[in-house]
């Protein structure tokens, strides 16, 4: 049964990914990156990474993307937003992904990996807070100033007047 | 925790046929009758001017813009808020100085007033504003 | 800074205070209510009583009513109405003040006044009156009135009298057949002057 | 946050929008949320007044009159009245002007009372809207008392009324004034006094004096930026200067002079100055006297024009007659004080964000009968 | 579902995608998203390390961090896009760079 | 009777011609004071008409009503001829209180009535169209002073043929509405007026509705206008 | 859990099939069933107890079911029934410039985001469908999804008022999103738990341990919390993206009969959710307030639910009350009030925490 | 046309879900707030606290989408009633037209003089309902609405119409 859902959900991701990238027009682009969004965190929970999927689906779903539906909005009149974008560079594009996909998957496949057969986790979050708060301290606290700077930054860049 | 969220998958894919069934029995039992002025967009009673996808005003984004930094402050606090007792003093004042990062962002915004919806200026009078004008456009 | 504090004080009071008067209202709903619930209740209320004494209507603007054995067509209410929602064409009776049986012709008013005319056609058109009450003045013989209040005894209040179809607003107050009887009395008549 | 353009959108509030008043419709180029021009476009409601009113007598005008600004029809039907009496020079009783300050006042009141339940309304709260209206019923039973109609009474007639006041009345309009005036300190807590309703209202919408000169608005529009003008104070026709009430205006208390909560307050103290009035009128009402006497057989006026102005809750309420002589007005024209109120609605929002425009609309309190006649 | 591979073939999948979406798309928007799924690619990575490496959770928290990166960078660039957008009336990033110049 | 009334009326009418309006005042039947007084009206004009032939208005009004105190229409009137000489037309008496202004001298007029200290008129009341038959429009304004708390009242007329008259919109803004209201009902034109559109009726309207000759249009849009009723016969 | 009652019971009753996965997928879905019914119920109910309250509120009646013939019942208690069926046989317009597909998916992202969070609702000790380690967080998470259904119903109508109400409900909810995650925060500073039935074990112990009542910065977040929850279910004085003498209808203009009441119905099923949330949170949950008393699964769920009703009772009573915000007054309280108390509260219960044990 | 709308021969079934649906169209007839003149003001006494229309489960809508009924409450113009039309079109079926008013019904004062007023509403839309008076009394309006609600009841909307 699980097996079932696992692949529907790397279908749903893949799919909508492939419609993010090749979709016509922007906004069905982000309504499958919603898609794509919510396959990852459901990929999470299969990795029983429970936290880390709520946190997607918080940022990425709540945040991001409402952040990109605002962004096309802004900056599209729907005349555009229906025009299909630009095949010129589609061919170099396509050659340079499908060579790139061909160099991973046959690094995937030459490489042997290591599984390591460990326990449900019982709580990642209380795990995931204790890393922060005494080995990844430094990131953590860097963390806070990279927003401070992306708040700073993106308040400055939207107030400056043409 | 595969049965859990197993059970929000299900849930969802109910959901979805929860609402597909009752738009179908409307389907069947709703009259349906078309004409062009019914399709039309409605606008008061009004012939609609002008398409409404259009670029709307900016104000929207940036509210969306310092949400998304707080949303990932919120983020960081749930894990903290979780091993915060746990760890005492000493998370206390590590989260202190994340927030007070923050704080300092949030006081920026509000000082260079990317809070407020429209810059309104004071041309004269005795209130708190007389007459209110809007920035000049540029 | 000050004010920031003041703002939320202000909030404070001044929504507690409205939650306190819905809240009053709500609690108080038996005795508060106004509500008059038509079809169950009707104009002077049953029961609830908002202190004001409705038994001494002087009027009650709705529909209009004429009095066809009173009405001794003198056109004094069509010409008064503003927006000529009255028609009446008379015929001159033959005899003034006498009963014609077979149209249901009442020769003498109420009052006493002897009827020269008989009145083929009274319509009030109902949908374009504007219920101002101005056609009821005029009227010698009080038979053009409105129902209820003082006419309450002539005719109870009636408001209500909404119709699928329009032309059902139209009110022909003339008794039926007269119009055709008393054309048959004229043709007679004019045949006669013909020949 | 500098004001970064967005695309201008034009939008049309009305014809039918729950909060026009009506059927107005407002052209409003907004970007975004902030609104850069409206052109109300009016019409709608275009009965062609001043046309039927040369095809009637003068008598059968009044049920029109009573049609243009129909929930102050009492106001109209009394400027009328006085318009023709003055030019034909009829003196009317005592007791019939007594009858008429009081409908009139009454009439204000309920006037007034729903403009701020439907300005209670448009800044989004509806139980004060229900709870004046719930007064005004009130005030409608009266008038039913009267003369048997709730909306357009045709009462008020060139040198009398139509009815006397049935026994019982005066105790029913004591037993009214008892009943409401501890009615409008709730209005005023529930809905004055809101935090949220003052951060709407107060500081919203100013409008400066001399605009409002210019732009002809009168009545409590006017005085609500501080302008004292009041007819039945400065121009007293019928018996209004026999009474002792107060004009009030203006101050700014909680915002600015002008702004539409001053607006609001202005009608909601000449709710309680109408109440003075109507205690001191009711005191002094005429006992006996015929309330017919005065009204002519014919209403004939001489040749000549006329322009007289009353005050209606909206403002100077006023007549322009020219008679020819015929029983029938040469030409009568109504110079009503919504006209100009919603003149000046493009002046005084400009640059405000959409709800603030339906506040500042609300705040004119705008009859559309009036305006399009 | 218990494979490793398979969820590093679907973050390949995932990463190729997005590349060609980055490269491709003219639309700056179009291009930012590309440069999600690139950036989800390589999250998934880091957690199914992570699940697979003794669930030690590091990987979570990188990709936390991976996370906070991306917000970061969608509010700026897409700062930045409206910013040229309301500059030069247009979001194509060819359009935009040749404009500079 | 009725010719002892008319010899009544015409014998005060000459009274009053003379100067002696008590004379109209003091008759106590209303019906025949009212008809004296409109006598009176229509021997003024006849008088006015012969005498404004003769070009001399301003005489002709102060012999007309010589022994009242000035009324503010009189008032204004000189004050207005002292300012623009040759602009007035004529000044009546009781019945019709006003002050006719020739349209040529109108746009220099109306600033003067709005600036001027004595005058001050800072708020226009109202604007009345009026088709006064025989071709003849007239725009009728009706000023008041808030701060001097006096108002009067101004008429001008034109031609039907050419009804061009100066817009006020940009000294009183309210002039923009009422101006536009004018135009919509009676076709008079504002020259200078920056937005001259029908206000009331539809753009696409045809008529000026309010003149005496007009006749109402068979249909609207395809909307029939019933000029019967139906059922009613 | 009922899920895994629900198994064993199943396993029981059908021996042939025990062991296999359709039983599991089964004793998922009946409750999720049963839970749909609450919420179309749940609806139900609260749109009539909200035309009472309301009605009660101004002095009139409301519903009385009054009318020809057949009518809705004593009191009307039939009266949302009979709405339901009427609107279910509505014609179903979408209009001709609208963009077809994210119209028709619109009203299933919303409905379908509320409907995921009701299922992590704990309605008792042992009755709750789906109880995850990270509960609160979840249902934080996934309320944001419908802000992308909103945007969609607004953006896909291409009508103006619809644009106006989505990017105002979409800027509103957003915001309201980071007050209502900090005040809750402070819950979980104090239980260290995401689970929701965690949290409610927290507080067994009767009305004193609740939180809303332990320490006066808990109770300024619940405040906080539910100011939030008000404007996230889009409600007066925060129902500026409906607000009807504003913008006619908002983001559902243009939907009618069935698809329009699926707005209708997440909007009270999101009701329940942030009610449920705050009850959860800072009321106790199911607990009975009277330690050791009334609290068997009967009561639990009488316990729970009658604590949201109570709360959503306050919901109308402040809609029924106040006039409506404008959107930057709105945002004003977010960012400039709501925000920084939200913020210093985490400071003020870390304190009272570090200090009072 | 629905689907099933209309299709099905008379028997005890289908009556029994006419009647069902009937009861459901005319229990919660949600109307139109469209207010045009002094008659829109009676209207609004009719909803508000005296006379509440909410008791016959009346709501107003202010989208046409959502509403059932329209009540044309007062004078039409030859400029609005293009949008009026317009306005009806816009709603869902099943939908219902009251004339309230003598204005909405024929014109009313405004007949005979009026070149702007169109001379009843029906020349534009369907009516169902005439509620005489101007206004009508709240109470009238209510017998108007009573008598669409026995009308809706009346109606068979799956039935065979036989031709
Ligand atoms: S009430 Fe008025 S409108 Fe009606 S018939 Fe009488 S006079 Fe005419
Ligand atoms: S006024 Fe009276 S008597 Fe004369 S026609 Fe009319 S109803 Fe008849
Ligand atoms: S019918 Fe009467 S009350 Fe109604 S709109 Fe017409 S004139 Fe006004």
């Amino acid at each position: 049964m699980s097996e079932f859902a696992f692949w529907m959900v790397a279908a749903l991701t893949i799919i909508s990914a492939g419609l993010v990238v090749f979709s016509g027009q922007l906004i069905y682009s982000a309504v499958a990156l919603l898609f794509t969004l919510l396959g990852v965190a459901g990929l999470y929970v299969f990795l029983w990474a429970d936290f880390m999927a709520g946190v997607q689906v918080m940022v990425y779903i709540g945040g991001i993307l409402v952040l990109i539906v605002f962004g096309i909005m802004l900056t599209h009149k729907i005349v555009s937003v229906k025009i299909s974008q630009t095949n010129v560079q589609r061919r170099i594009g396509g050659f340079a992904a499908g060579l790139f996909l061909v160099i991973l998957i046959s690094a995937m496949g030459s490489a042997s990996w290591f599984m390591e057969v460990t326990p449900e986790p019982v709580e990642t979050v209380r795990t995931i807070g204790i890393l922060l708060m005494t080995k990844y301290l430094l990131p953590f606290e860097a963390a806070s100033l990279l927003l401070l700077g992306a708040l700073i930054g993106a308040a400055m860049l939207s107030r400056k007047e043409n | 925790m595969y049965r859990d969220f197993g059970t929000i998958l299900l849930a969802a894919l109910l959901g979805i046929v929860m609402v597909f069934v009752p738009l179908l029995v409307q389907k069947l039992i709703a009259p349906s009758k078309k004409s062009r002025e019914k399709l039309d967009t409605y606008e008061c009673g009004e012939e609609v001017e002008g398409s409404a996808w259009l670029q709307f005003n900016i104000r929207f984004y940036i509210i969306a813009l310092i949400f998304l930094i707080f949303d990932v402050e919120v983020v960081f606090l749930f894990p903290w808020a979780v091993v915060f007792k746990e760890l005492g003093l000493l998370a206390f004042v590590e989260m202190g100085i994340f927030l007070v990062i923050l704080i300092v962002g949030l006081a920026y915004v509000w000082v260079k007033t990317d809070l407020d919806w429209v810059k309104l200026k004071v041309a004269y009078g005795s209130g708190r504003y007389r007459k209110i004008k809007l920035e000049e456009k540029v | 800074m000050k004010q920031y504090f003041l703002n939320i004080w202000e909030t404070i009071i001044s929504l507690s205070t409205g939650f306190g008067i819905t809240w009053v209202h709500m609690l108080n709903i038996k005795k508060g209510n106004v509500t008059l619930q038509y079809p169950e209740e009707k104009w002077p209320r049953p029961e609830r009583n908002i202190g004001f004494n409705h038994d001494d209507y002087n009027v009650i603007r709705s529909r209009l009513t004429v009095d066809m054995d009173d009405c001794i067509g003198c056109l004094k209410c069509m010409r008064a109405c503003p927006v000529d929602c009255i028609s009446i064409e008379t015929v001159k009776a033959e005899t003034r003040g006498e009963d014609i049986k077979d149209i249901g012709h009442v020769g003498i008013t109420s009052s006493g006044s002897k009827k020269a005319m008989v009145v083929t056609r009274f319509d009030i058109d109902m949908t374009e009156c504007c219920y101002c009450n101005l056609c009821t003045y005029p009227c010698p013989e009080d038979c053009i009135f409105m129902t209820g209040g003082p006419n309450a005894d002539r005719h109870p209040i009636d408001y209500e009298f909404s119709e699928y179809d329009r032309t059902d607003l139209i009110y022909r107050f003339a008794k039926k057949g007269s119009k055709e009887k008393m054309e048959a009395q004229m043709f007679p008549k004019k045949e006669k002057a013909e020949a | 946050m500098g004001i970064i353009h967005g695309e201008e959108m034009v939008l049309n509030i009305g014809p039918q929008h729950p909060s026009t008043h009506g059927v107005l419709r407002l052209k409003v180029r907004t970007d975004g949320e902030v609104v850069s021009d409206i052109y109300p476009v009016i019409g709608y409601l275009h009965r062609c007044f001043e046309k039927h009113c040369e095809n009637v007598t003068y008598e059968q005008v009044i049920p029109y009159t009573d049609r243009c600004d129909y929930v102050a029809s009492m106001n109209n039907n009394l400027g009328y009245a006085i318009t023709v009496e003055e030019l034909m020079g009829i003196e009317v009783p005592e007791k019939v002007e007594y009858i008429r300050i009081i409908m009139a006042e009454f009439n204000r009141i309920a006037s007034h009372l729903l403009a701020l339940g439907t300005y209670g309304l448009d800044v989004g709260a509806f139980t004060p809207f229900l709870y004046m209206f719930r007064d005004r019923e009130r005030i409608l039973d009266m008038f039913e008392l009267i003369c048997g109609a709730r909306l357009l009474y045709n009462y008020i007639w060139v040198g009398g009324v139509s009815h006397d006041l049935p026994k019982g009345f005066v105790e029913t309009a004591y037993g009214f004034l008892d009943y409401f005036e501890p009615q409008v300190k709730e209005y005023n807590n529930l809905l004055t006094y809101n935090k949220i309703f003052i951060e709407r209202t107060a500081d919203v919408g100013v409008m400066p004096p001399d605009v409002a000169i210019s732009y002809g608005v009168t009545g409590p529009n006017l005085r609500g930026s501080g302008v004292k003008w009041d007819i039945r104070k400065d121009e007293p026709y019928s018996i209004y200067n026999k009474f002792d009430f107060e004009v009030p205006v203006g101050k700014g208390e909680l915002g600015t002079v002008g702004d539409c909560w001053d607006r609001y307050w202005v009608r909601m103290r000449e709710i309680e100055e109408s109440v003075k009035i109507l205690r001191q009128a009711l005191k002094a009402l005429p006992k006996g006297g015929d309330v017919h006497q005065a009204i002519p057989k014919k209403i004939r006026p001489p040749k000549g024009s006329i322009y007289k102005r009353t005050e209606s809750p909206r403002g100077d309420l006023a007549y322009y007659i020219t008679s020819d002589g015929t029983p029938k007005p040469y030409r009568l024209k109504m110079r009503s004080p919504a006209f100009t109120s919603i003149s000046v609605l493009n002046e005084i929002s400009r640059g405000w964000m959409l709800s603030d425009v339906i506040a500042i609309l609300g705040s004119l309190d705008i009859v559309l009968g009036e305006i399009d006649r | 579902m218990d494979q490793l591979t398979n969820y590093l073939f679907i973050s390949a999948i995932l990463f190729s995608l997005g590349l060609f979406g980055v490269m491709t798309r003219r639309n700056g928007i179009a291009v930012l998203m590309g440069v999600e799924l690139i950036l989800n690619a390589a999250n998934i990575n880091f957690v199914a390390f992570s699940r697979f490496g003794g669930m030690d959770l590091s990987g979570h928290i990188f990709s936390l961090f991976v996370i906070v990166l991306a917000a970061a960078e969608a509010a700026v660039a897409l700062a930045i896009i409206i910013t040229i957008y309301n500059s030069m009336q247009t979001v194509n990033i060819d359009d935009a760079s040749s404009m500079k110049q | 009777m009725t010719d002892d009334r008319d010899k009544l009326i015409s014998e005060v009418v000459e009274k009053a011609l003379q100067g002696d309006m008590d004379a109209i005042n003091n008759i106590e039947d209303r019906v025949i004071r009212s008809k004296a007084k409109a006598a009176l009206h229509k021997a003024k004009k006849a008088a006015k008409a012969v005498e404004s032939s003769a070009s001399d208005a301003n005489e002709d009004k102060t012999e007309t009503s010589p022994k009242a105190e000035q009324t503010i229409h009189q008032k204004m009137a000189i004050l207005i001829e002292e300012k623009e000489s040759g602009s007035v037309i004529s000044q009546e008496g009781e019945e019709e209180a006003c002050i006719y202004i020739k349209p040529e001298s109108w746009e220099s007029l109306a600033p003067i009535l709005r600036n001027d200290d004595a005058m001050d008129f800072d708020s226009l009341q109202c604007i009345t169209g009026m088709d006064m038959g025989e071709g003849i429009l007239e725009s009728r304004y009706n000023f008041h002073s808030m701060k001097l708390r006096h108002a009067i009242e101004i008429r001008i007329a034109v031609p039907m043929e050419k009804p061009d008259i100066y817009s006020i919109e940009q000294i009183w803004r309210i002039g923009d509405w009422f101006e536009r209201e004018v135009y919509d009902m009676y076709g008079i034109i504002f020259t200078g007026h920056r937005n001259l559109k029908r206000m009331l009726l539809p753009d696409d309207w045809e008529g000026w509705p309010l003149r005496k000759d007009y006749e109402t249009p068979q249909s609207y849009h395809g909307i029939a206008v019933p000029k019967v009723k139906e059922e009613w016969e | 859990m009922t899920v895994d009652a629900l198994y064993h019971w199943l396993n029981e009753t059908f021996p042939f099939l025990s062991g296999n996965e359709i039983l599991i997928v089964l004793a998922i879905l009946i409750p999720s069933v049963a839970l749909f019914m609450v919420i179309a119920v749940n609806a139900l109910v609260l749109v009539y107890a909200e035309r009472k309250v309301s009605a009660f509120m101004q002095d009139r009646v409301g519903p009385m079911g009054q009318g020809v013939g057949l009518h809705a019942g004593k009191w009307g208690l039939l009266q949302t029934v009979a709405d339901a069926l009427k609107l279910i046989s509505k014609e179903d317009i979408i209009p001709r410039l609208a963009d077809r597909k994210l119209f028709i998916m619109a009203p299933f992202v919303i409905f379908v985001g509320a409907f995921i969070a009701v299922i992590a609702l704990p309605f008792g000790e042992t009755i709750i469908i789906a109880d995850m380690n990270i509960g609160i967080f979840y249902i934080l998470a996934v309320s944001s999804f419908g802000v992308i259904g909103l945007i969609l119903a607004g953006w896909s109508s291409n009508n103006k008022w619809s644009l106006y109400g989505g990017m105002r409900s979409a800027a509103q909810i957003i915001s309201y999103e980071i007050p209502a995650g900090l005040s809750l925060i402070t819950v979980i500073m104090l239980t260290e738990t995401l689970s929701m039935q965690g949290i409610i074990q927290y507080q067994s112990g009767g009305l004193f341990s609740w939180i809303v009542f332990s320490s006066p910065f808990s109770f300024i977040a619940f405040i906080v919390y539910f100011i939030a929850a008000i404007a996230e279910t889009n409600r007066t004085p925060f129902d500026i993206p409906e607000a009807e003498s504003e913008l006619v209808g908002g983001f559902h203009t243009e939907y009618s009969g069935m698809r329009w009441s699926f707005f209708f119905l997440s909007e009270y099923a999101n009701m329940l959710v942030v009610c449920g949330v705050a009850v959860t949170g800072f009321l106790g949950g199911w607990q009975s307030p009277i330690p050791g008393y009334f609290n068997t699964a009967g009561w639990s769920i009488f316990w729970f639910i009658s604590k949201i009703l109570f709360l959503v009772f306050v919901m109308m009573w402040v809609r029924w009350t106040f006039p409506r915000l404008r959107v930057d007054q709105l945002m004003d309280i977010c960012w400039k009030y709501l925000l920084p108390i939200a913020l210093f509260n985490i400071f003020g219960v870390g304190i009272w925490t570090l200090i009072f044990g | 046309m629905g689907v099933l709308e209309h299709k099905f021969q008379d028997n005890i079934v289908v009556e029994k879900l006419d009647k069902l649906l009937g009861w459901a169209r005319s229990t919660s007839p949600w109307y139109f707030q469209f207010g045009l003149a002094c008659c829109a003001i009676e209207m609004m006494a009719t909803a508000a606290s005296r006379h509440d229309l909410e008791r016959i489960g009346m709501m107003p809508r202010s989208s046409p989408r959502q509403a059932d009924i329209m009540i044309v409450a007062g004078t039409v113009t030859m400029k609005m009633a293009l949008r009026v039309k317009k306005l009806y079109e816009q709603m869902a079926d099943p939908k219902y037209v009251i004339a309230m008013g003598s204005c909405a019904t024929s014109g009313g004062p405004y007949w005979q003089h009026g070149y702007h007023v169109l001379k009843g509403v029906d020349l534009v839309v369907p009516v169902d309902v005439y509620v005489p008076g101007c206004p009508p009394r709240p109470e009238a309006l209510i017998e108007g609405l009573l008598k669409l609600q026995e009308k809706i009841q009346k109606g068979r909307p799956l039935t065979k119409i036989d031709s």
